[in-house]
């Protein structure tokens, strides 16, 4: 049962990467752009399976099960945090959240 | 010993600030303190063998890894420049005393800090505690100018403790490489370095503080907009700091890099030593004519010690000891006329010396001396810097000749815009004139000075 | 039949101890009635990162040689326990900080994820795989995130809590996709199996050896990777921003120098110059930023990131003085962020508003000791002497030195005498305001006396101040610690 | 001998000290009395000296005594030493003598000044550095005495400090001394490093070895301390102006000793000088024409105390002539015959002065004669020694000099020409002055002061040092009689080193007759002339606009080194305030801070505060580091 | 053959998981983003099979898109029907900048590949048929990466207190409404 080899995975990964970093560099919506985290984190999820395959150890898929967890973890705090913001009546908007800058 | 004499004030520093005291309180345990130190010092004097170097050291290590250590002593001249420090902060305290500043606990600890700072720069015989006491001085001075300064007291500051900073930051970065590359930061334990770099980080800072031409941004406003008291310590003392880094590092451990800058130097020396004198000449108020006069002075005493000469180098110390006893009565003197008229511009003075006799004694003795008048200590420090750099050319001591005349020029403007002709707009008649105890700091001061026109031999012969 | 590996229990006791305090916040927090909750729960973490910091001291003391431990995942050496030691100190400092918050919403949850971050802390700078060193800077962010946003009625700490979490978020995946590369590299997670396998010409190593030092960067906030940090310590709360400054950063900088000396000696030519840089561009960027800063939590902000470029300085170094140097450097640092950022918490709650260097004015003159006290702590900032501060930027500049790096000295210099516009800003606010500007808006008069601040305050001042004249036994404890490392 | 010459020294200085610490708590009367006592006790220590001295071998009469190094560094020492030697005795006995009499004189001049006691004071402080100056063991100490008596010049020139053209006066009178100062400072330098000593009998030893052009350099440095005090061309604009002091002060400082010092120092000095032959004909050209010019000068001048000034300048003109060709003794005779006439003219003057109630200008006097007999006949009798008549002192001190001119050859004979012209400008300028000022009718200003007998012509205490110095300009001359008796010229000797005589010069007896004949006949014709001008005035006296404004206005000298030294030392101040203080050094902060601001400000702009642009950052960041690691590798 | 049908899953499935990528962040609902995330990460799911993960992919579908989506979805519901924020902000350089980013990311860890490619990538370990199964993933978490496991629970711990904290009301806020609503 031989498919296609590693760097194939790795592309797509690379590819999953990168629209996840522009989902998080474009989208307005903080609901979108924690998706996009969560491909970014996904991506590297398959970067590490991949590899765990190419090398025939099991590091790589016990790191991809504790990035869920803590993809799950980060989304739980998002998400309590987008609920948060959306309670005081602001916008959904993270181009909106800029009282800090400068 | 050593210890002592750098510690006490800083002790004293420390009981001011946490004795909940009332101001006057705090006012005279500080000149006790002082006078305290006065005493400590001549015992030291006393005890000192001129000619025996380093002497009433103290060493403790700090830390071991990179060679670091507590490491105090005194050498001939860093006695001179210590005594200078005990006796013209003395008289500081006093006037602040009497000038009743605001928040006394806060002002005469920071005095009496600052105070001993500048006796520990003096002592220094480690790189980094050279650094840490050359910074520490800027502490204190920072606020005292910058709280009881005048009104454009913020940007003077700012201006002087950056430009300040960024000539000893400098410097610390030419401490590690020298002190890393000699693997020691002990100054009695290093040797020479031939390096050009870390020669020029050292000179930056002794530059900027000196300050020689074109290293003076920060004069000017610092010394206008102090209290008279702490642009006395800062010109007349603080500015010596510089000469003792130039001697104790510079000279002492760069003798190749100032083979091959000497020219260099002496040349910013003498244009800083004309271009003083020739601003001093045209300024508006007393503070800026000393002001003017302190960078002129400075370049002289830099002329004197790259002359790299016993003569220049010896001179060097007894114009710095002159010199700071000038300045500071100046400055103290300033700070008498300012209370008096509210001003120290000339324009609005004038005529001081009708009905004021001790004023214009007092004055125009300091005046005089200023001007290096043959006869006084300042003539006998000029004389021996012009000598000694005539050695290293003779242009160099026409410069030096030709900017005495201009000194003469600037000084008997500042004496007669003061004390002479018609009354000025701000000198009121019934502005009184100086008060004993106002007298009692300023004549000891000159009392020194005039001593040391019948001896300047004693710094001259024991640097 | 799985056997459990053997667990070194006292090498992982300062996290433990630190999990537990936040367990048992927790539960106070629930269980407790309300009125007791902030005194149990405040009192918990307390003790909490004192166990953490004595144990830790126990670990320091036991561990003279270091260890790699189950599986290797992570260590028991000196340089975590002295980090630990030092995250404790500034935990239980930040705990003395924010009592006087008198928050009314999620004390004790605020008291627990103080204990959680810093047990995630005390374990980060352990993790010996870049596993552990994942999960690890997740847990310690995790609950950082949600300190940031926890004045929940506030906007601006939700959207520092937001930020926080995005930026942190892209930084963390960043960190992993480099992690995920170095593991495709080399077939390795263990930080010292990655340097045997040595493989020094391997591109996707390299790549991803690039992207750990930016998730690290993140963490330092080491510019260009520093732009979250004015904005989420501006709106953090108060004594967050004071932990974050000062714990995280040892919790990333030591790391980031673990990691980079253990398992990356073969690409050494590359990283020290990486390093170099963004210590040069942190330099550089904060300090010009910080002048015009109008509020004071920003300009620390932005000072921390300074701190931050001049320890990358000794990271890059990358020699026995270099981790001396940056140990030492932790100590005053630490100490001056905490008391710096609790003086701004004292101010901010007697004038109910955002402190700015303006609504700074006077205040050293009302509040003589917490006056005195940051003017200090600007001093130390500054590297002036009488503090720590200078030492360390004294052997930061040694380290470079020492690595030939000779131009970082420079750029120290330059950016130290940039900095000194706005520490003395500080200075010049607390003391040099004329009269007319001497009336803050107090809010009902005189606020009550805050013990618990001021002592934090204290000994904020006595370390900073006393890191200055005992610098043999701290340079002794970071030697050790350091000495550890295989440079 | 010695404790002697430190009485001299001191015994003023103490005077001074005293005055100044006691203040206010002693009347204006006691300050006064004090510090004549103390200049008389000086007078009383130079007399010792002088016996001391004569009681001692001819050539053995030179000692130094030394109370503690005054200044060392390295291997050079200068000690607090006085030279005691014929030389200075007489430097001593004059400046004593004649001081004490002036500050006597001062006593009744200065009475009802309110600061009296700042004056005595002064006055004491000045006789202290003139004694300092000419008994100064080493010539550190004498640019040390050198710099005190223009100190002391400074502040009595000012004395009157409400006035501005005092305080101008004093200003300029210091600054020109300083430069001065300066090039004798520059001497010594090269002296420190040619010989290493500033020893004199140690210096002159080691002069002798160095070349020409050092040589010359050190002469030409003294020289110019020497212009410089003694109000020489090209350095003479001072002395005029100085005539804002008190008129004792005059007397004493700028007529009787400070200006004088110049000569003294080339006679001091006169080893390099030998050695520099270019450099002492320099002297003597300057005399010479420093003499004519300020005859001229003198012509025109309307200012009673100015024209004697400037009769000053011309006669010290006359001891360079006489110094630089070598006829020190000669010199120093006029100098000392000089000393009494000229303190008597301004004592004189003074009495005048104090009558007419602070008025100066002679166009407001006439016929004072009648209400100052007395004044009137000490005026004369000083102007006739002035003129050279015989048989008052200046006709012997003068004509030695012109004789020793006449026999130095051909460059001698063109200054013995200039100086017999001299001689008639002496005798026209000073007979003018007492043509206009005693004779004719009283003027009104004249009548209005003239309060009758009553009035008097000034208490005892300005009319006895006004006699004394009347009987010592008559006979003062006596000491020294060409051809017949040169007592003078032989105690003076022993300062010569390594040659029987001091002079280098000795007129024969033939050129000493001829040069009396044509100088007192010149002088004759001079007072004939002025006689016939304003007189009996049967003469008008020729206008010549030009030549008039011109020598009214000094031959445009001080607008001359306003020109060339002052505006552009205030030009130079203003170019570099505003060309390179205020721009470069102020601006360059301004400009670091403003950069910084801006870049601060930039900055600033790029923390926008969206999130992805943070993000964006950091991927950009690893963008650019993943190129970066694997193209470096 | 059987290569061919893995080949073919292979391509159905990576072309689905960029596809419903991609969608993720073009769709402008987020409710939508949401559900092409659940197929993103069911493709995802089906490529680590292919990878021999078998567990991480049953706790990929079951965890991740089953849980964790599911709780998205309760969110976007929560908050309603608000104004949805605009697609993408800022000025246009901004975003061409993070345009450019992205795919620079993209090329140099695809290059970086491609010089890998062919030898060290290609050169798969072989493996037992054990590897990625439930078993020797549960055994290696309580062996050699028990911490790994524990810190695991601890940060979802954290996070489950984050969760309750950010998301319920605190008493400030009770109060503002309170004031807002009298107002």
């Amino acid at each position: 049962m031989r498919g296609p080899d590693v760097s194939w995975y790795l592309i797509v990964s690379a590819i999953l990467f990168s629209i996840g970093t522009a989902g998080v560099l474009l989208r307005r919506s903080p609901l979108i752009v924690l998706l996009s985290l969560e491909i970014m984190l996904n991506s590297a999820n398959l970067a590490l399976i991949s590899f765990a395959r190419l090398h025939g150890n099991h590091d790589g898929q016990i790191f991809a099960l504790a990035v869920m967890a803590v993809a799950a973890s980060e989304v739980v705090v998002g998400l309590g945090l987008i609920v948060a913001i959306a309670r005081k009546q602001l916008d959904l908007d993270v181009d909106r959240l800029r009282v800090l800058r400068g | 010993m050593t210890t002592a004499l750098i510690a006490v004030p800083l002790v004293a520093a420390l009981v001011v600030w946490l004795l909940p005291l009332p101001g006057r309180a705090a006012g005279v345990l500080a000149l006790l303190t002082a006078l305290a130190e006065v005493v400590l010092w001549v015992i030291v004097v006393a005890g000192f063998d001129f000619g025996q170097g380093l002497q009433l050291q103290d060493r403790h290590s700090w830390f071991t890894d990179l060679g670091v250590s507590y490491h105090v002593g005194f050498f001939g001249y860093s006695l001179w420049l210590a005594g200078l420090t005990v006796v013209v902060s003395t008289a500081a305290i006093g006037y602040a005393l009497r000038a009743n500043r605001e928040r006394g606990r806060a002002y005469h600890g920071l005095l009496l800090f600052l105070m001993g700072a500048i006796v520990g720069v003096f002592t220094a015989q480690d790189l980094l505690l050279f650094y840490v006491f050359f910074e520490a001085m800027l502490i204190p001075i920072y606020v005292l100018i910058g709280v009881w300064g005048g009104p454009r007291r913020v940007r003077a500051t700012a201006t002087f403790v950056i430009y300040t900073m960024a000539g000893s930051l400098l410097m610390l970065a030419a401490i590690v490489v020298f002190g890393l590359s000699q693997g020691t930061f002990s100054l009695v334990d290093s040797g020479t370095s031939s390096n050009e770099w870390v020669f020029l980080g050292f000179l930056a800072a002794f530059a900027v503080k000196a300050p020689i031409f074109p290293f003076h941004g920060w004069l000017v406003d610092a010394y206008r907009e102090s209290p008279p008291e702490v642009a006395a310590i800062l010109s007349g003392v603080v500015s010596k700091a510089a000469v003792y880094g130039l001697v104790r590092i510079v000279l002492a451990k760069f003798p190749e890099p100032v083979d091959d800058f000497q020219v260099v130097i002496l040349a910013f020396a003498a244009v800083g030593l004309v271009y003083g004198s020739l601003l001093a000449f045209r300024a508006p108020d007393i503070r800026s004519v000393t002001a003017y006069s302190s960078m002129a002075q400075m370049g002289l005493i830099t002329l004197g010690l790259f002359s790299l000469t016993d003569l220049g180098v010896n001179g060097a110390i007894v114009q710095s000891v002159a010199h700071g006893l000038v300045s500071a009565t100046l400055f103290l003197l300033a700070g008498m006329v300012e209370t008096r008229t509210g001003t120290s511009a000339f324009a609005g003075l004038g005529g001081m010396a009708r009905g004021r006799p001790a004023l214009a004694t007092v004055l125009m003795t300091t005046g005089i001396v200023a001007l290096a008048v043959p006869g006084s200590v300042a003539f006998a420090g000029e004389f021996l810097i012009l000598a000694g750099v005539y050695g290293a050319g003779w242009g160099w001591a026409a410069v030096g000749a030709g900017a005495i005349v201009l000194a003469a020029m600037y000084m008997l403007r500042l004496i007669s815009a003061v004390l002479h002709r018609a009354g000025g707009s701000d000198v009121h008649d019934d502005a009184p004139d100086l008060r004993p105890l106002e007298l009692a700091l300023v004549v000891p001061l000159i009392g020194l000075l005039l001593f040391l026109s019948a001896w300047p031999a004693l710094i001259s012969e024991r640097v | 039949m799985i056997t459990t590996p053997k667990v070194d229990w006292l090498a992982l006791s300062p996290t433990l101890a630190l999990l537990g305090a936040s367990g048992v916040a927790l539960l106070g927090s629930v269980l407790v009635p309300w009125w007791g909750r902030r005194a149990f729960t405040a009192f918990a973490a307390f003790a909490g990162f004192v166990t953490a910091g004595v144990l830790a001291a126990i670990v320091f003391d036991r561990s003279a040689e270091s260890r790699l431990l189950i599986a290797e995942s992570f260590t028991r050496d000196r340089l975590g326990a002295l980090a630990a030691i030092i995250i404790a100190g500034a935990g239980a400092l930040t705990v003395l900080v924010s009592w006087g918050e008198n928050r009314r919403d999620h004390a004790g949850e605020y008291y627990a994820l103080l204990a959680a971050a810093g047990a995630g802390m005390a374990f980060f700078v352990t993790a010996g795989n870049l596993m552990t060193l994942f999960l690890g800077l997740e847990w310690f962010s995790i609950a950082l995130y949600i300190l940031c946003a926890l004045d929940t009625h506030r906007e601006t700490s939700l959207e520092a809590g937001l930020k926080y979490l995005i930026v942190g978020g892209f930084g963390s995946a960043v960190l992993l996709f480099g992690s995920a590369l170095v593991y495709g590299a080399t077939g390795e997670l263990g930080f010292s199996q990655i340097a045997a396998v040595g493989d020094t010409e391997n591109v996707l190593l390299l790549a991803g050896l690039a992207m750990l030092i930016a998730g690290l960067g993140f963490k330092s906030s080491a510019a260009p990777f520093h732009m979250w940090t004015p904005d989420v310590y501006e709106g953090a709360p108060t004594s967050v921003t004071g932990f974050m400054a000062a714990a995280t950063k040892v919790a990333a900088l030591v790391l980031t120098l673990r990691i980079l000396v253990v398992a990356f000696p073969d690409q050494e030519h590359l990283w020290t110059i990486a390093i170099a840089v963004l210590a040069c561009v942190s330099l550089a960027v904060s300090n010009l930023a910080a002048l015009v800063q109008r509020n004071v939590k920003r300009l620390l902000a932005y000072s921390s990131v300074s701190h931050a470029g001049f320890m990358l300085i000794a990271v890059a170094a990358n020699s026995a003085l270099g981790g001396r140097a940056l140990l030492y450097y932790l100590i005053p640092y630490g100490a001056v962020s905490i008391g710096a950022f609790a003086v701004v918490a004292a101010r901010e709650r007697e004038l109910a508003a955002p402190v700015t260097l303006d609504n700074l004015g006077g205040m050293g003159w009302e509040r003589p000791f917490l006056g005195a006290a940051m003017w200090v702590f600007m001093l130390g900032a500054m590297g002036m002497p009488l503090t720590g501060g200078l030492l360390g930027k004294f052997y930061v500049f040694s380290a470079a030195y020492e690595a030939g790096l000779w131009w970082l000295i420079v750029a120290g210099v330059i950016a130290t005498a940039i900095s000194l516009y706005y520490y003395l800003g500080v200075i010049r606010a607390l003391y040099m305001r004329p009269a007319a500007e001497l009336k803050p808006a107090l809010v009902g008069g005189s606020p009550p006396r805050d013990p618990l601040l001021q002592s934090a305050v204290f000994i904020s001042l006595v370390v900073t101040v006393g890191s200055f004249f005992f610098v043999q036994p701290l340079i002794d404890l970071a030697r050790d610690a350091a000495g550890g490392l295989p440079f | 001998m010695t404790a002697g010459a430190w009485l001299c020294l001191l015994a003023p200085l103490c005077g001074a000290l005293l005055i100044a610490l006691l203040g206010e708590s002693i009347s204006r009367r006691t300050a006064a009395w004090i510090s004549t006592l103390s200049v008389f006790t000086a007078f009383g220590g130079a007399v010792v000296s002088f016996v001391g001295l004569l009681g001692r071998e001819h050539e053995n009469r030179a000692a130094v005594t030394t109370a503690w190094t005054w200044l060392a560094a390295g291997k050079f020492h200068a000690g607090l030493s006085l030279l005691v030697d014929p030389l200075s005795v007489t430097m001593m006995l004059i400046v004593s003598g004649v001081g004490g009499l002036i500050v006597l004189y001062s006593i009744g001049y200065m009475d009802g000044d309110p600061e009296e006691r700042r004056y005595f004071g002064y006055m004491s402080l000045f006789v202290f550095s003139m004694l300092m100056l000419v008994q100064a063991g080493n010539f550190l100490l004498l640019l040390v005495g050198w710099g005190l008596v223009g100190l002391a010049s400074y502040l009595l020139i000012g004395f009157w400090h409400d006035r501005p053209s005092a305080v101008a006066a004093a200003k300029k009178a210091f600054v020109m001394n300083a430069f001065g100062d300066a090039t004798m400072a520059l001497a010594f330098f090269v002296l420190i490093w040619q010989t290493g000593t500033l020893d004199f009998g140690r210096a002159f030893e080691g002069a002798g070895g160095l070349s020409q052009t050092v040589v010359n350099l050190v002469a030409l440095g003294l020289l110019g301390g020497a212009v410089a005090k003694s109000a020489q061309i090209p350095l003479h604009t001072w002395l005029p102006d100085a005539m804002e002091g008190p008129t004792p002060v005059s007397a004493l400082i700028h007529a009787a000793t400070m200006v004088t010092a110049g000569v003294y120092l080339i006679v001091r000095t006169h080893p390099i000088f030998e050695l520099a032959p270019s450099i002492s004909d320099l002297a003597a050209g300057l005399g010479a024409i420093t003499l004519l010019v300020a005859g001229v000068i003198a012509l025109v001048q309307t200012d009673i105390k100015r024209v004697i000034a400037y009769s000053t300048m011309s006669q010290i003109g006359y001891m360079f002539l006489g110094a630089g060709l070598g006829a020190y003794g000669n010199g120093m005779f006029h100098l000392m015959t000089h000393a009494f006439f000229k303190a008597l003219l301004f004592m004189a003057a003074g009495l005048v002065i104090h009558h007419l109630a602070d008025e100066q200008d002679i166009r407001k006097m006439g016929g004072l004669r009648n209400a100052m007999p007395r004044t009137y006949i000490a005026f004369l009798i000083g102007s006739l020694a002035l003129v050279g008549i015989p048989p008052l002192s200046g006709f012997f001190s003068k004509d030695s000099i012109l004789a020793s001119a006449l026999a130095s050859g051909g460059y001698g004979q063109l200054l013995f020409a200039a100086g017999l012209v001299g001689a008639l400008l002496t005798g026209l300028y000073t007979f003018r002055l007492l043509f206009i000022v005693f004779l004719g009718e009283p003027s009104p200003l004249v009548r209005e002061h003239d309060n009758g007998p009553a009035h008097g012509e000034g208490p005892w205490t300005m009319t006895l040092p006004v006699a004394v110095l009347a009987g010592l300009a008559v006979v003062g001359g006596w000491v020294e009689i060409a051809g017949v008796w040169h007592p003078f010229g032989e105690w003076l000797d022993p300062i010569a080193v390594g040659r029987e005589h001091l002079a280098l010069v000795e007129p024969t007896v033939t050129q000493d007759y001829v040069t009396s004949a044509l100088a007192v006949g010149l002088g004759a014709v001079g007072i004939g002339v002025a006689w016939m001008l304003y007189g009996s005035r049967k003469w008008a006296v020729p206008r010549f606009a030009g030549v008039q404004r011109t020598l009214e206005h000094k031959l445009w000298f001080d607008e001359l080194y306003d020109l060339l030294f002052y505006k552009p030392a205030g030009l130079v101040s203003r170019l570099l305030r505003h060309g390179v203080e205020e721009p470069l050094i102020g601006g360059s902060i301004e400009g670091v801070t403003l950069g910084a601001r801006e870049a601060a400000g930039a900055l600033g702009e790029a923390q926008t505060g969206y999130l992805r642009t943070y993000a964006f950052a950091i991927a950009a960041a690893v963008a650019v580091l993943v190129v970066v690691f694997i193209t470096v590798q | 053959m059987a290569n061919v049908l893995v080949w073919a899953i292979w391509i159905l499935a990576a072309g689905g998981c960029l596809g419903s990528g991609l969608a993720v962040i073009t769709f402008r609902n987020p409710f939508f983003s949401a559900l092409a995330l659940i197929g993103n990460l069911g493709s995802l799911a089906v490529l680590f099979l292919l990878a021999s993960a078998e567990f991480v992919a049953a706790a990929q579908v079951l965890v991740y898109a089953g849980a964790v989506m599911v709780m998205f979805l309760f969110v976007i519901a929560y908050l309603g029907d608000r104004r949805e924020a605009p697609l993408a902000g800022g000025p246009s350089w901004m975003s061409l900048a993070a345009l450019v980013a992205a795919a620079a990311l993209l090329v140099e860890i695809v290059v970086v590949i491609g010089l890998k490619a062919g030898d060290a990538l290609s050169d798969e370990a072989s493996v037992n048929q054990a590897f990625g199964s439930p078993g020797e993933i549960g055994r290696l978490f309580l062996t050699d990466h028990l911490l790994a496991f524990e810190i695991t629970s601890i940060v979802l711990l954290i996070a489950a207190v984050g969760g309750v904290v950010l998301g319920t009301r605190s008493r400030a806020e009770d109060e503002e409404e309170l004031a807002r609503a009298r107002a």
